[in-house]
Formats: structure tokens, sequence, C-alpha cells
């Protein structure tokens, strides 16, 4: 029963050099749609009169934000997948977006305060796209902190897939709530959306920067699962075989 | 020595039917069992009250107790320790029971699970949530606050806390019996509470401006209606797998 | 260098850019060392404990 | 009828057994013994339905079972390490706990009875806490014969028993047996099955 499924996708065996054979193309996709990306934003796109140069951070601040919530709803969707079908590389996929997710809300954030700086005075300003991308940090970090509590590997796979799903539930909520606690406090004149009017040129550069990031994910993500693959398969037949057939390449070399 | 042991008939029930009762004699064996076990060791839901009491007394010591201060982090205050109160008993939910080796009884009772997980909860709710709704209001009086945000302050948390009960059952099946259980259910669990505080303290402050809480208690409304029937069934599914 | 000082947001701009480029080569390094050690681990014989006798770990 | 078939388990990354088959039919009793750590509680959850194996499959009358199939809910008595009992309750509460979670309500009096049959009706209405592990585990056999299940998963049930409870034990699954039961048991030393068909199976 193992033999024939090895040559299924879905199996980590067959999966493992194909996503190798893949990571070069996303990660030179990624590089060079962040240059193209960072070209636009830095040079193309005119100074704009109010916020001057320092609104350019919306061309890394906006994307990241994006890419924060697609990512989570990426991770719930392989976790339903790894909960329905009890398939391990579905489970193992959710567990390599989780870092990389978390690292897209980190830059969100900071490049959101260091803009808030210039435009109101102040690096933190509740502002409820930010507090909703501070929310979203925590997710992240709980599904992180809950992976590295549990050991066996099975239950961390189904305990995270039910933690992000219930997450993934929640995320619209928190948004819309704070949003709504937002403006009942500050009303909407404190807010990032008042970026300046989107000129297509801007409208281009942040599209592309956003594909750029998204293809980095992926590219991050299948060297992650890569590895998470042989931390978790080390049992298994193929990684012996795999590294058996290094070992000995190594020495001939 | 004694008579004869009764030979049990080995009939087993038919194959997948529900037992008699169905949902809600599975509902009531699991809070009726819990409120008993929760009586039974009644000193520790005092001391957990005591804690919601001694975290509101200490903030009007950490600012000046000038009242309109007071009345205005009042509703905040009360919300936010009514979380960590709720937080702090959850381990009550299923600890015990995984410890001592009745929840792989009650995972492998015909009942379904998530009956008897509901069931749980709701007497969570009575032990942890009740107390601390109806002792709001009175803790509410050293914040200044005056008795129509105090009404409210009441109905939001009785439609509030048990949201707070049905959430944290998650988070509690999910943390069984992991090692820095207590500040991992936290991480994982507040943020979830969020939307909850949000209108739950929203309501009291829309009444103090003048304008109406129907729409937070409203929506506390909704939100105590999806997680009654969402969460026993996830909390059921991070009970089998803390099981497996 | 009028580039460089992005009309006095210099600061904030290269401040963001920064960060992000020094984050993300961050994500890069630690995936690049937990793919080492892994291998490592498993040019060891891929046990989970080290195959040395406990006392010379202790030591 | 229980099957197994190549079931394999894992623990972390190593293997606790592989290709594990057997079958137990009604009226028949299996003895599953090994050293510590080769997997009979892991075998044992997982007939239960408590757990799903690495490989391999369970068929409980003919029909594959996942883990907590409501078929082997109905059908599974798990007497587990440690003795499932709430220390607040007392032992009759704790009975008559498990017969109405195990959906068939028992009568105060064939709790009392139950009681009764492991000796312990003095113990009545003593908090489990004050009990000793004897005596626990005594409880646990008196829940045997109030919750009539048809396939007895038991582990380790001869620990903390006196020789008079272990004579007991082996009587009750005898008789289970003999009328028409199952009966798996994972256990050092072997229980002594008069007339009983016993399969034994060794885990390396």
């Amino acid at each position: 029963m193992a033999a024939s499924n090895k040559y299924k996708l879905s199996s980590p065996a067959a999966f493992y050099p194909v996503a190798g054979r893949m990571i070069p193309w996303f990660g030179a996709s990624a590089a060079v749609l962040a240059a193209i990306g960072l070209w636009i934003g830095l040079w193309l796109a005119p100074t704009d009169f109010a916020q001057g140069d320092a609104y350019r951070i919306i061309f890394i601040h906006v994307p990241a934000a994006w890419m924060s919530m697609f990512i989570y709803l990426v991770m719930a969707f392989w976790s339903a997948l790894g909960l329905g079908f009890n398939t391990r590389l579905s489970a193992m996929m959710a567990q390599s977006l989780a870092p990389t997710g978390a690292l897209m809300t980190l830059i969100a954030l900071f490049t959101g305060s260091l803009w808030g700086r210039p435009t109101w005075g102040t690096y933190w300003a509740w502002d409820a796209r930010m507090t909703s991308e501070l929310i979203l940090l925590f997710l992240y970090l709980g599904i992180i902190a809950l992976r590295n509590a549990i050991d066996d590997p099975r239950r961390a796979d189904r305990a995270c897939a039910v933690l992000s799903l219930v997450g993934a539930i929640n995320v619209p909520i928190i948004y819309f709530s704070v949003r709504w606690w937002n403006t009942l406090h500050q009303g909407s004149s404190v807010s990032l959306s008042a970026a300046p009017r989107m000129a297509a040129v801007m409208l281009a550069g942040m599209l592309i920067l956003a594909f750029a990031a998204w293809f980095y994910t992926i590219a991050v993500a299948l060297c992650r699962v890569r590895v998470i693959m042989l931390e978790r398969e080390s049992g298994s037949g193929w990684v012996s075989e795999l590294f058996a057939l290094n070992i000995v390449h190594l020495k001939k070399a | 020595m004694n008579t004869a042991a009764p030979v049990p008939a080995p009939a087993s029930l038919a194959d997948s039917a529900l037992p008699a009762g169905g949902i809600f004699a599975a509902l009531r064996w699991s809070l009726v069992r819990d409120l008993k076990v929760a009586m039974r060791s009644r000193s520790e839901l005092g001391v957990q009250l005591l804690f919601y009491i001694i975290v509101v007394s200490l903030f009007p010591l950490a600012s000046n107790p000038e009242r309109t201060l007071l009345a205005a982090i009042g509703p905040g205050v009360l919300w936010v320790a009514a979380l960590l109160a709720s937080l702090l008993s959850l381990p009550r939910l299923f600890a015990g029971d995984y410890g001592d080796g009745t929840l792989e009884q009650i995972a492998l009772s015909p009942h379904p699970l998530e009956a008897l997980v509901s069931g749980k909860i709701l007497a969570h709710w009575l032990t942890a949530g009740l107390p601390v709704t109806l002792l709001a209001p009175l803790l509410g009086i050293q914040y200044a606050m005056d008795g129509e945000s105090l009404a409210v302050l009441a109905a939001a948390l009785l439609i509030g806390t048990p949201i707070l009960s049905l959430l944290g059952g998650i988070g509690a099946a999910l943390t069984l019996g992991l090692r820095g259980g207590g500040s991992l259910l936290a991480l994982l669990i507040l943020p979830l509470y969020v939307p909850v505080l949000i209108f739950g303290a929203g309501a009291v402050e829309a009444v103090r401006a003048g304008l109406g809480a129907t729409a937070n208690l409203s929506l506390l409304g909704a939100g105590l209606l999806v997680a009654m029937v969402g969460a026993p069934f996830a909390a059921a599914a991070a009970v089998r797998i803390a099981l497996d | 260098m009028e580039f460089l000082a992005m009309g006095g947001y210099g600061y904030y701009v290269w401040g963001s850019y920064g960060m992000t480029a020094l984050v993300l080569a961050l994500e890069l390094v630690s995936l690049r060392a937990r793919r080492g050690r892994a291998v490592a681990h498993l040019r060891a014989g891929g046990l989970d404990h080290p195959a040395a006798p406990l006392a010379e770990v202790l030591r | 009828m229980l099957e197994a078939h190549n079931l394999s388990a894992e623990r972390g990354a190593t293997r606790l057994f592989s290709d594990l088959s057997f079958k137990v039919g009604t009226g028949e009793a299996l003895m599953i013994t090994g050293a510590n750590g080769t997997g009979k509680t892991t075998l044992l959850r997982m007939l239960a339905g408590l757990s799903a194996p690495a490989a391999g499959e369970i068929r409980w009358r003919g029909q594959i079972v996942k883990p907590f199939d409501p078929r082997l809910r109905g059908a599974v008595a798990f007497a587990g390490h440690p003795i499932a009992l709430k220390d607040e309750l007392t032992a009759e509460e704790n009975l008559a706990a498990a017969a109405a979670l195990s959906g068939e309500p028992a009568s105060p009096d064939a709790v009392r009875s139950a009681l009764e049959v492991v000796s312990l009706s003095r113990q009545r209405s003593l908090p489990a806490r004050v009990l000793s592990q004897g005596q626990r585990r005594r409880i646990g056999l008196a829940r045997l014969t109030l919750v009539r299940r048809v396939l007895w998963l038991l582990d380790e049930p001869v620990t903390a028993l006196d020789a008079a409870g272990t004579a007991l034990l082996a009587r009750l699954v005898g008789e289970h047996v003999q009328t028409g039961g199952l009966a798996i048991a994972a256990t050092h030393t072997p229980l002594i099955l008069p007339q009983v068909r016993l399969h034994s199976l060794a885990l390396a």
C-alpha cells in the first residue's frame, strides 16, 4: 500500500523532490517582482503633496498587511484539509506557513508605526487596522506556541488545525469589532486608510509587491516544509535512502 | 462468600442508536455531575471569586481614585477582570477528568460528546461566569458607576460570560496535559475574547454616552448563539485529539 | 543624494525598508540553520536522542 | 467478532509494533503480554477507539471502525489506567454516574448489589479519595458488572488486587466470556480462566 502512493503527490516522499524543483522558480520570480515593485515605489511614484515621501512606506506596509491576512486563511485551508482527510502533508504545509505569516504581520506592524510617526506624530495611535494586525499577531503566536507545546506531531497537527480554524472564523469578527470600537471612540480621522488618493502607479506598485511577497512566502514555505519532512520522517525509509545516497556521493567526491 | 454474581446478559446497545433521552440526558448528566463535583470543592470556587474582587480593587490603588476617572475606567476594569477570572477557572473544565481517567470514559460514552461537553461548559459558567455577573454591579459602586450603567454592565456580562466559557472550553481542551498550560491557554484564548470585551465594555460606554446599548447587547447575543452552536463541536474535537 | 533624503523622511522610509529586509534575511538564515540541524541529525543516524552514551553527553 | 489487520503504532519517531493481526470471537478471551513500553496500552486504546493506528485497520462485527465510532462506543467497556473515578464523589455516586454515562442508568439497588459483588458495600458512601488502590480497582470491577457491554478491554486489571480480588476478577471475566462476551486484557501475570478459549499475544 505504501509503494503505490509513493508517487501520488500527497505523500511526503513524492512531494519532497517536486517542492525542491519549484523553490528556485518561486524564489526568482519573487526577487524580480520585488525589484520592479521597489523601483516603482521608491523611484517612479511621485512625491505626495501632503505626506511628502513618507507615504512610500505603504509599498511595504499594505502588501505585508494583505499577506498577513491571506496567509492565515491559506493556513486555515491547509489545516481543514489535513483535519478532514488526515493527510500529513497538508498539516505540514499549514505548519510551514505559520512563521512566515507571523513575520508578515510583524512587518505590517512596524512599518505601520514607522509610517504613523511622521503622519500622526506618534508610533502607535490605536488605529483600527493596526490594532487588528496586533491581535492577528497574537493569533499566529498562539498557533506557533501550541505547536511547540505538543511533542507528538500527529496531535500537534490536529490541535493546531482546530485552533487555526477557530481563529479563521474569529478573524473577521475581530476586524469588525475593532473597527466598530475605533469608529465609536476616535472617528475615522485617525486612520491609516486616509492614504493619499490611489494613483494608478501606486496601486500597481503595491500589487506587484504583494505578488512578490506571495511568491516569497510560497518559496519559503516549500523550503520549510521540506525541512519539516526531514525532521518528522526521519524514521521512514525514503529519508535515510535520500541521505544514504548523499553520504556515498560525498565519499566518492 | 456472597450470592452468585448476577450474570450480566451481554446485551450491547443497538449498534449506533443514541441512548434514551438523547442530547438532553447527556447534557444533564455532565451538568449535574460537574456541579456536584464543584460543590464538593466549594472553597476553590470561593477563591476564584475572591480573585475577581481583588483584581478589581487593585486598579483604584494604581491611579488616583478621583470619581470621574474611576467611572471612566470602571467598565473596562470590571470586564478585563471577568476575562481573567474566566481564564483562571478554565482548567477545572477538563483537566480534572483528564487526570483521573474519567475523560476517556466520557469520550467513549454512547452519548454524543458534544452534548456532554456542553453540559460541562454550562456547569463552568454557572460556577464561574454567573457569580462574576452577580458580583460586578456591587463592585461597580466602588467605581462610582451610576445605576443605569450598572444594570447594562450586568446585562452585558450575563450575555458575554457564557461566550467566555464556550470559547474557553475549546482552549482548555486544546491545552490538556501540556507544559505551561495556564499561560498557553491565555495566549490562545484572550485574542478570541477581544470581540466580547469590545462589545461588553462598549455597551456600558454607549449608555454613558447616551447612545443606548441595544446594538452592543444584540451583537453579544448573536455572538452567544454562534458560540453555543459552534464551540461544543470544536471543544469535543479538541478533547478527542487530546485523548489520541 | 536627494533620493536618500526622501524629502526629510529618510529615517522612516529607509527604517521601514531596512527592517523588512533584515527580518526576511533573518528568516532565510534561520531556515537554513534549521535545515542544517535536521541534516546533521539525520547523518548522525537519525536517532532522537544523541547516539553517544549518556555519561558523555552529560559531561 | 473483533479483528485486527496488520496494525502498527508509533510513539514519536520510534515504531512500537507493526503488522499485528489477530481475531477474537464471541466467547473467547485474549491475553496480551509484553515488557513495559512494548505498546500493550497503546494497542488496547486503539481497540477501544481512543486512538488511531499508524497503519492497518480494526473491524468490529465485520465492519471497519474508526476512532470514536458510535458502534464501538456502544459495545466497549474500557478499564484503563488509572481507574476512572472522581475523588470527590462517593463509591456509589461514581458507579451511578458511570452507569448513566453508559446510556443505561442503573437503579440504586442495582448499584448496591454491584458493590456487594465486589464486597465494598460498607464503603458505599465513602468518597473515592479515601479508598485504597485495591478498593478503587474493585469499584472498576463493579462497574464492569453494572455496565453491560459485550467487549471488555482491561489494562493491567490485576494490579493492586489481593488474592480474593484476583479470583473475583477471573470469575467475572470467565462468566462474561462464557455468556457470549469478549475480553481482551493486557497483563503481566496471566489470568487463570477455566473452560475459556484463550488466545495469547506477546508483544516484543
